[in-house]
């Protein structure tokens, strides 16, 4: 616990009182109050669908509200983003909101670059962009196309966006979900910092632990009502999650499977891809394998030129089940043998989201759903409904498009999709990127379900938490190698980012 | 089109319509509206015909309906897939048409109907071939890619054909093909429909048909669920082509005679037929049925303006004018909906 | 996780490396959308040069067809960026011709026919932006409905010009191969260039087309900026179409049947993606040298029309299908597929 | 200008065994069944007279047109034969080729009048005097009878169909105003567009006030003759006339079906527009300048003759 060095509040620089938002006829946001004091990191958290970044969208004035009002500063806040952010609020989104054609520089300063009579005066563009870099302390060329950057480094470009507007208010929606445990923590202390001058900051996040060690209160929403704002300092982890769930949730971390591997199921040998160097592994039935490693190691790429989503320029896969070989070439091939591949980008590799759930679902399972190449619509509606249910989608109404659902019943529905085909072989991906703790842990017992009915599991996380209490070995990949293995008993946070990172950590 | 729906009619009512959740049931009135505008549309169309225009109503116009939707409308149904894959459309319709055309005529007077028919049909695979590989394999913009084909095919049929005009006997078996009639309904009309009817049990009843939807709504995720795309791209082109294939034998029927130019203008017609219909134009959400109102649409309006005796140039206006009017509404009545 | 004790570092290094002028160079190709254009134009310009060099020796004419072909495709081009479409601008080429022929004054119906394109392109916006319908299909729409309005107001006949000796100097160059068109071309280009590049609202039309929720969020006025580019795009196309009626001394309410498809194949060779967000007018100005350049050399080349055709379709498709991106990743698909193959083969 | 035509000469050999270079610039080819038939004898005809063609299409675009006419110049020929795409847009063209010195003859249809003096000789059909003589014949037929009809035009906007149109009805109006036209509709060339177009028209005024049909050519009659045998209504019975004495036409008129046309020779025009050219090009320019195909009006009279056997 930091920064409590406030003995007296100041007055709160944000105030939202009364929020409520509709969609159509869903009840977003009810009568929501929020208020962070200048200087103060300021959590809120909530269940997947809570209604976290609607509030936000709102504060940024990018959605307007059905009722409720917005001081700043003791000022009203009305009109669309452009108002908020000359009131001072400046907001990350949770999807990454850059241009992909445009440059670092011009996405730092997306609407408002300097100009004159309408010109853009690129070299003072440049300077303020390199300025908000430094501050945030990241540096990167500012002439690169935002496409050409990796995930973790757009992140950071649209932390140092927000920045550069010099926010009184910084608001970051989930930032940590696609970085590395060394960025992340390079990110809070960052925060700290900002918060240290001054600048208020909401933090939106599903990780508890980051929660209580920046933040100094935390405002929780559940189901769109707010359920209690605290301080950091008056309440437990558990408190914070009950309050969450709204009931009491078997946290099952410590709970860890007794594994017995059977036969080796996927052989991978000599694997050369683009970020992948020669790798070999194996997966046994009814082993979760972890792949570890930091952001841009190659663990993606690794996993889909096994499973053959991305062509592999040297090496082998074999799958042998139950005595049988086939050799893995393309993604079809794979899937035909019984491989299934949950992939890090779901909106963007996993689901069709103008498509309902039992369309996606039924998709890779569409040859036994049909007799002859004729769908037959009941057995599908049973099969998806079936599914729906093991993994828990809320609501269960499979009609409905999926991209109607929060990110963590999205993921179920990515997950559904493959437990129909009773995969031998399956990879997760980041299964559990921007899910709810409610969703995560749902996540977990299917995973391991899986590997005890017998599957061999590839797992890729960078929550280092969730890649240790799931693996029963995890692998970690650096530069596209794997650079060590590590057994359940001798893997802790300490041993996989020492490999991970290639140097050993010293202390703590 | 996720629904179970039994019958024809019903398949219409829902076809392409994203499952409304319960909260939306206060505003399905003026949904149900938005989402059946072309029907709507048509009914107000047809009505108002049947009351204003003097010699609508007769068995003779409703023949001409007939005649003028059949080859424009199987066109329409087949490039659905396309559009519906989300490849935009598939301009070498026009080519397509008037290759099949000309083959049909041309070579049936040589060696007789079947090899005609034979010979069209490889063209066509060719044709969807073509074009399905280089949108599908080598990932071309469609658009460009059946522009090249449309210009090569064109400039093959005139080369081998010599651009020359052809006709069939006055008694042979397409001269009575195209003048065959059931009362007021022509066999093209027939063949229009029996084509629909297959292709919307194709579209929505068969897992070729679900790539294909599932493919428009998102190509990255449908390759990584296992689905063969290529395939499903050329399926698309392929099912385009036999359509104009058979459009081009009904269209040369019809008149017995076949020339290169004949199917000029096919291409956005057909894509004006989609679309009045409803069918997204980013793919993913479409049918073949809402295709065929769309057609109906633009043949009675068509009709309708002659009957009036109204000029080329109005004709065309209205046409465009009621193009963005189906649309507008349809959008305004959704954002109605919506508040 | 155990943060707050560890030692918080003070700066980051994620940005790629920066080697020597050879890596500098790589970088700043790589950036670029024009590559597959600038490749099809080389072949192009190499193949000419051998076969039909009087392609380059009479440039003014090759000049003229560049510029015929292309100046619709600018206008185009600013829309396409946004993500949008616009298929009406071959039916505002003919309208905007029939308007300026039916005016008397020359310089009272230039001005309205410009008139003409900018509102032309103001109602396609209304319909994009206000009503909220697709461009593609308000554009098709307005495809139709220009067509039929061009009909309308010529009553089906060409329209002659009134001066017509003004058309006939119009057409005179003014400088070595410059005629009015070329000049008209090049400014257009360049307006268009800087205007993409350095102005602040041109820039934004990347964002627009690139991530509108992300334009949108940063406070640009999208609308405004879709406004702006049905503008350029009508503005643009009645320019040509003021061009070709001056030109040919007549406004025919056929005209610019092959403008779109000529259009649309230029800025797509150029690297202009029709999604939004990709490409620029450098790559249409290419995309329409490449065309321009091949249909002279073959017109010259006295060719059948009908192999002309083949040939300019055979070139097309091949442009199309060698997108260094896609062709090596279908390839690599086809290579590592095949591989697995033999391996199978061979009992292990 | 045609003095010096032998200056612009690229190899100058003899003047008895010359071969010249002549651009021809059409507006259409083997995209159309006329200019299929109208190719061949025009290269049969330049092979025999030495003359190296190069033939362009325009498709009837004329700004594609304008710019082939630009690279002719460019290329300097001996001389240009135009099919103009659009008659009023080619004055520039002729001005082009005038200034540099390349003479332009004039095929299939004629410039505008203010335009003649920068030709050298036009040769074909005069496209408003068929018009003309279908009107003629229909006004033969009817008599001073009191009839309605329908007329059938072609491509909107295509020179020909508009001059066509225009000597239709001027004549129609001057000689015969006894006759109506109930109503107007392009066919676009295209037989099944003419045949719906028809039977529409017929709905639309009542077939019983119908007594004529004349179609901008042969190919739209014959739709429009299909259209009345689909309604029951037998074509002997209606005045029914046209333009072309196509293979689809000339065998109507043999029937009855059709009770007149008039003859345009693609094989003609073709061949005389080298043969023309090539009088230019040595020196002897045609006088009078136009050389007008013959415009024989086939009937149940002619239509056997030989001299009217149909080409295209
Ligand atoms: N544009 C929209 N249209 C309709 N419903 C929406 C829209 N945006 C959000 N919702 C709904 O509002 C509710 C709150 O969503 P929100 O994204 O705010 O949740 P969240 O707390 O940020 O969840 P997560 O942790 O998954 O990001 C959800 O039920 C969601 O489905
Ligand atoms: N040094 C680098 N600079 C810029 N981009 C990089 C760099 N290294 C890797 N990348 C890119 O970053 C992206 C992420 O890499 P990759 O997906 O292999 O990481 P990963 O280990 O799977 O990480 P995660 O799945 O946790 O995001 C890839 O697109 C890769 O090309
Ligand atoms: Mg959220
Ligand atoms: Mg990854």
């Amino acid at each position: 616990m930091t920064n409590s060095t406030h003995h007296e509040p100041p007055a709160p620089i944000l105030q939202a009182r009364g929020i409520s938002k509709r969609f159509g006829g869903a009840l977003a946001l009810a009568d929501v109050d929020l208020e962070v004091r200048p200087g103060e990191i300021h959590a809120v958290v909530g269940e997947n669908g809570a209604g976290k970044s609607t509030l936000m969208r709102i504060l940024a004035g990018i959605i307007t509200p059905d009722s409720g009002s917005i001081r700043v500063g003791g000022d009203e806040l009305e009109g669309g983003p452009r108002a908020a952010i000359d009131a001072g609020i400046a907001l990350v989104h949770q999807e990454l909101s850059l241009v992909p054609e445009m440059t670092v520089a011009e996405n730092i300063l997306l609407g408002a670059p300097p100009t004159t009579a309408g010109f853009i005066r690129s070299r003072q563009l440049k300077s303020i962009a390199r300025e908000a870099l430094d501050e945030i302390g990241v540096t990167v060329d500012l002439d690169e196309p935002i496409a050409r950057l990796s995930v973790s480094l757009r992140q950071f470009v649209e932390i140092a966006r927000a920045v550069a507007r010099k926010p009184r208010v910084l608001i970051l929606d989930e930032p940590t979900a696609t970085l590395t445990p060394a960025e992340t923590d390079y990110l809070l202390a960052m925060l700290q910092r900002l918060a240290s001058k001054g600048m208020a900051v909401i933090y939106i996040s599903h990780r508890i632990p980051e929660v209580f060690a920046i933040c100094e209160a935390v405002t929780i929403l559940r189901d769109g009502h707010l359920v209690e704002r605290t301080e950091i300092a008056s309440t437990t982890p558990s408190a914070v999650i009950d309050a969450m769930v709204g009931r009491e949730l078997q946290l099952d971390l410590q709970v860890r499977r007794t594994a017995n591997p059977g036969d080796v199921v996927i052989s991978a040998r000599g694997i050369k891809a683009p970020n992948v160097n020669d790798v070999d592994l194996d997966v046994r039935a009814g082993e979760i394998v972890g792949l570890g490693g930091l952001v841009g190691a190659g663990r993606t790429e690794l996993v889909r030129a096994i499973v053959g989503a991305d062509p592999r320029t040297a090496g082998t896969v074999t799958m042998t089940v139950d005595g049988r070989r086939t050799v893995i070439g393309s993604f079809q091939s794979a899937v035909r043998a019984g491989i299934g591949y949950v992939p890090e980008e779901r909106r963007v590799d996993g689901l069709a989201l103008t498509m309902s759930v039992s369309d996606n679902v039924a998709l890779p399972n569409r040859a036994e759903l049909s007799r002859a190449s004729v769908l037959r619509p009941k057995a599908i509606s049973a099969f998806v409904r079936r599914l729906a249910d093991v993994v828990g989608l809320r609501p269960p109404a499979i009609t409905r498009d999926v991209g109607e659902y929060s990110g963590g019943n999205q993921q179920k529905v990515v997950i559904a999709k493959w437990l129909g085909r009773k995969p031998d072989f399956i990879v997760l991906d980041e299964p559990t990127l921007g899910v709810d703790v409610g969703a995560k842990a749902e996540i977990h017992r299917l995973v391991r379900e899986l590997a005890d009915n017998g599957a061999a599991v590839l797992v890729v996380s960078s929550d280092l938490p969730e890649l240790l209490e799931l693996s029963d070995v995890i692998h970690v990949v650096r530069d596209g190698r794997i650079m060590g293995t590590l057994a359940q008993s001798e893997a802790d946070e300490k041993t996989v980012m020492s490999l991970a990172s290639g140097e050993t950590l010293v202390g703590a | 089109m996720s629904r179970e729906s039994e019958t024809l009619t019903e398949t219409i009512a829902v076809a392409s319509r994203p499952e409304a959740g319960i909260e939306k049931k206060r505003f399905s009135l003026l949904l149900w509206m938005a989402d059946r505008g072309v029907i709507v549309f048509t009914v107000l169309l047809i009505l108002a015909a049947v009351i204003f225009i003097d010699g609508f109503a007769t068995l003779p116009n409703l023949t001409d309906v007939f005649y003028r939707a059949a080859p424009i409308g199987i066109v329409a149904v087949g490039m659905t897939f396309v559009v519906i894959s989300a490849n935009y459309l598939d301009l070498s319709v026009v080519a397509q048409v008037a290759t099949s055309a000309v083959i049909f005529i041309g070579i049936s007077n040589e060696f007789g109907v079947f090899a005609a028919v034979a010979v069209a049909s490889l063209v066509a695979m060719l044709y969807g071939i073509v074009n399905g590989l280089a949108v599908g394999f080598f990932k071309a913009n469609a658009v460009i890619v059946t522009l090249s084909t449309t210009f090569i095919g064109l400039g093959i049929l005139r080369w081998l054909s010599g651009g020359s005009i052809f006709f069939g006997p006055e008694d042979g078996p397409i001269r009575a093909f195209g003048q065959a009639r059931f009362g007021p309904i022509p066999l093209s009309a027939l063949v229009l429909l029996l084509v629909t009817i297959i292709l919307w049990f194709v579209l929505t009843r068969t897992t070729f048909g679900f790539a294909v939807r599932a493919y428009g709504s998102n190509k990255s995720a449908t390759r990584l669920a296992g689905v063969n795309t290529t395939a499903v791209v050329v399926g698309a082109f392929v099912i385009t082509a036999l359509s104009a294939m058979v459009a081009g034998f009904v269209l040369a029927a019809f008149s017995n005679t076949a020339v290169s130019s004949m199917s000029d203008g096919y291409e956005f017609r057909a894509l004006a037929a989609i679309i009045i219909g409803g069918t997204s134009v980013f793919g993913g959400k479409g049918s073949v049925l809402r295709t065929l109102l769309g057609v109906i649409f633009v043949s009675v309006l068509t009709n309708i303006l002659v009957l009036s005796g109204i000029g080329f140039g109005f004709q065309q206006m209205a046409i465009g004018a009621l193009i963005v009017l189906a649309v507008s509404v349809d959008a305004l009545a959704r954002r109605a909906a919506k508040k | 996780m155990s943060t707050a004790e560890k030692q918080p570092q003070t700066t980051m290094h994620l940005g790629a490396a920066r080697g020597g002028w050879f890596d500098q160079l790589k970088v700043t190709l790589a950036r670029r959308t024009e590559g597959r254009g600038l490749a099809l134009l080389s072949v192009v310009i190499v193949a000419a040069a051998i076969l039909e060099p009087v392609v380059f020796t009479s440039y003014q004419v090759t000049l003229g067809r560049v510029a015929l072909i292309g100046l619709v495709a600018l206008g185009l081009t600013a829309v396409i960026l946004m993500g949008e479409l616009d298929l009406s601008v071959a039916s505002t080429l003919a309208v905007s011709g029939v308007v300026m022929a039916s005016i008397p004054d020359l310089w009272l119906g230039i001005l309205a026919a410009l008139a003409t394109g900018l509102i032309i392109g103001a109602i396609n916006a209304f319909f994009v932006v206000v009503v909220g319908i697709n461009s593609f299909i308000a554009t098709l729409g307005m495809l139709f409905a220009l067509r039929g309005l061009a009909f309308v107001l010529s009553d089906e006949k060409p329209v002659r010009l009134t001066d017509i000796d003004a058309g006939i100097a119009f057409g005179a160059p003014l400088l070595g191969p410059i005629t009015p068109r070329v000049l008209l071309f090049v400014l257009a280009f360049v307006a268009l260039q800087i205007f993409l590049t350095r102005v602040k609202a041109g820039r934004e039309f990347y964002a627009v087309g690139g991530n509108r929720q992300a334009a949108v969020d940063a406070g640009i006025p999208v609308r405004r900026r879709i406004l702006t580019g049905f503008l350029i795009s009508g503005f643009v196309a009645s320019l040509a179409g003021i061009i070709n009626t001056l030109e040919r001394t007549a406004a025919d309410p056929t005209a610019g049947s092959t403008v779109l498809l000529a259009s649309f194949a230029a800025a797509i060779i150029g690297g202009v993606v029709l999604n939004g967000g990709r490409g620029s007018v450098l790559g249409t100005l290419i995309g329409a040298f490449s065309l321009g350049i091949l249909q002279i050399a073959l017109t010259l080349s006295g060719v059948q029309v009908d192999i002309q055709d083949i040939f300019i379709g055979v070139i097309l498709l091949l442009a199309v299908i060698t997108d260094p991106t896609n062709l090596r990743a279908a390839l690599a698909g086809v290579r590592s597929s095949l591989r697995s193959r033999e391996r199978a083969q061979t009992p292990v | 200008a045609a003095a010096d035509s032998s200056d612009g000469g690229t190899d100058g050999a003899g003047a008895g065994d010359e071969t010249f270079e002549v651009y021809a610039l059409l507006p259409q080819g083997t995209d159309q069944p006329y200019g299929t038939t109208y190719l061949p004898p025009m290269q049969a005809a330049a092979d025999e007279l030495g003359i190296n063609l190069t033939i362009t299409n325009s498709q009837y675009d004329a700004d594609q047109q304008a710019s082939e006419c630009e690279v002719a110049v460019a290329a300097q020929p001996d001389l240009i034969i135009l099919w103009p795409a659009v008659g009023d847009t080619v004055r520039p063209c002729l001005a082009a080729a005038n200034a540099a010195g390349i003479p332009v003859t004039v095929t299939n249809s004629d410039v505008n009048p203010e335009d003649q003096d920068l030709t050298e000789a036009y040769s074909g059909p005069d496209t408003y005097g068929q018009g003309v003589s279908s009107a003629e014949i229909m006004c033969d037929l009817v008599g001073g009878e009191e009839v309605g009809i329908l007329v059938v035009n072609g491509l909107t906007g295509n020179s020909t169909a508009i001059n066509r149109n225009a000597g239709f009805v001027d004549t129609i109006e001057a000689n015969c105003p006894n006759v109506t036209i109930l109503a107007e509709q392009p066919g676009n060339w295209n037989k099944d567009d003419s045949q719906i177009a028809v039977s529409e028209m017929l709905t639309a005024v009542g077939p019983e006030n119908v007594q004529g049909i004349y179609a901008a050519d042969d190919t739209m009659v014959a739709g429009a003759i299909d259209a009345l045998k689909a309604r029951g209504i037998d074509p002997a019975s209606l005045y029914i006339t046209s333009i072309g004495n196509t293979f689809l036409g000339n065998p109507l008129v043999v029937s009855g079906e059709l009770d007149g046309t008039v003859f345009q020779s693609s094989s003609w025009d073709g061949e005389n527009a080298v043969r023309v050219a090539y009088d230019v090009l040595t020196g002897n320019t045609p006088s009078p300048r136009e050389l007008f195909m013959p415009s024989v009006k086939v009937t149940a009279d002619n239509a056997d003759d030989p001299s009217v056997a149909p080409e295209w």
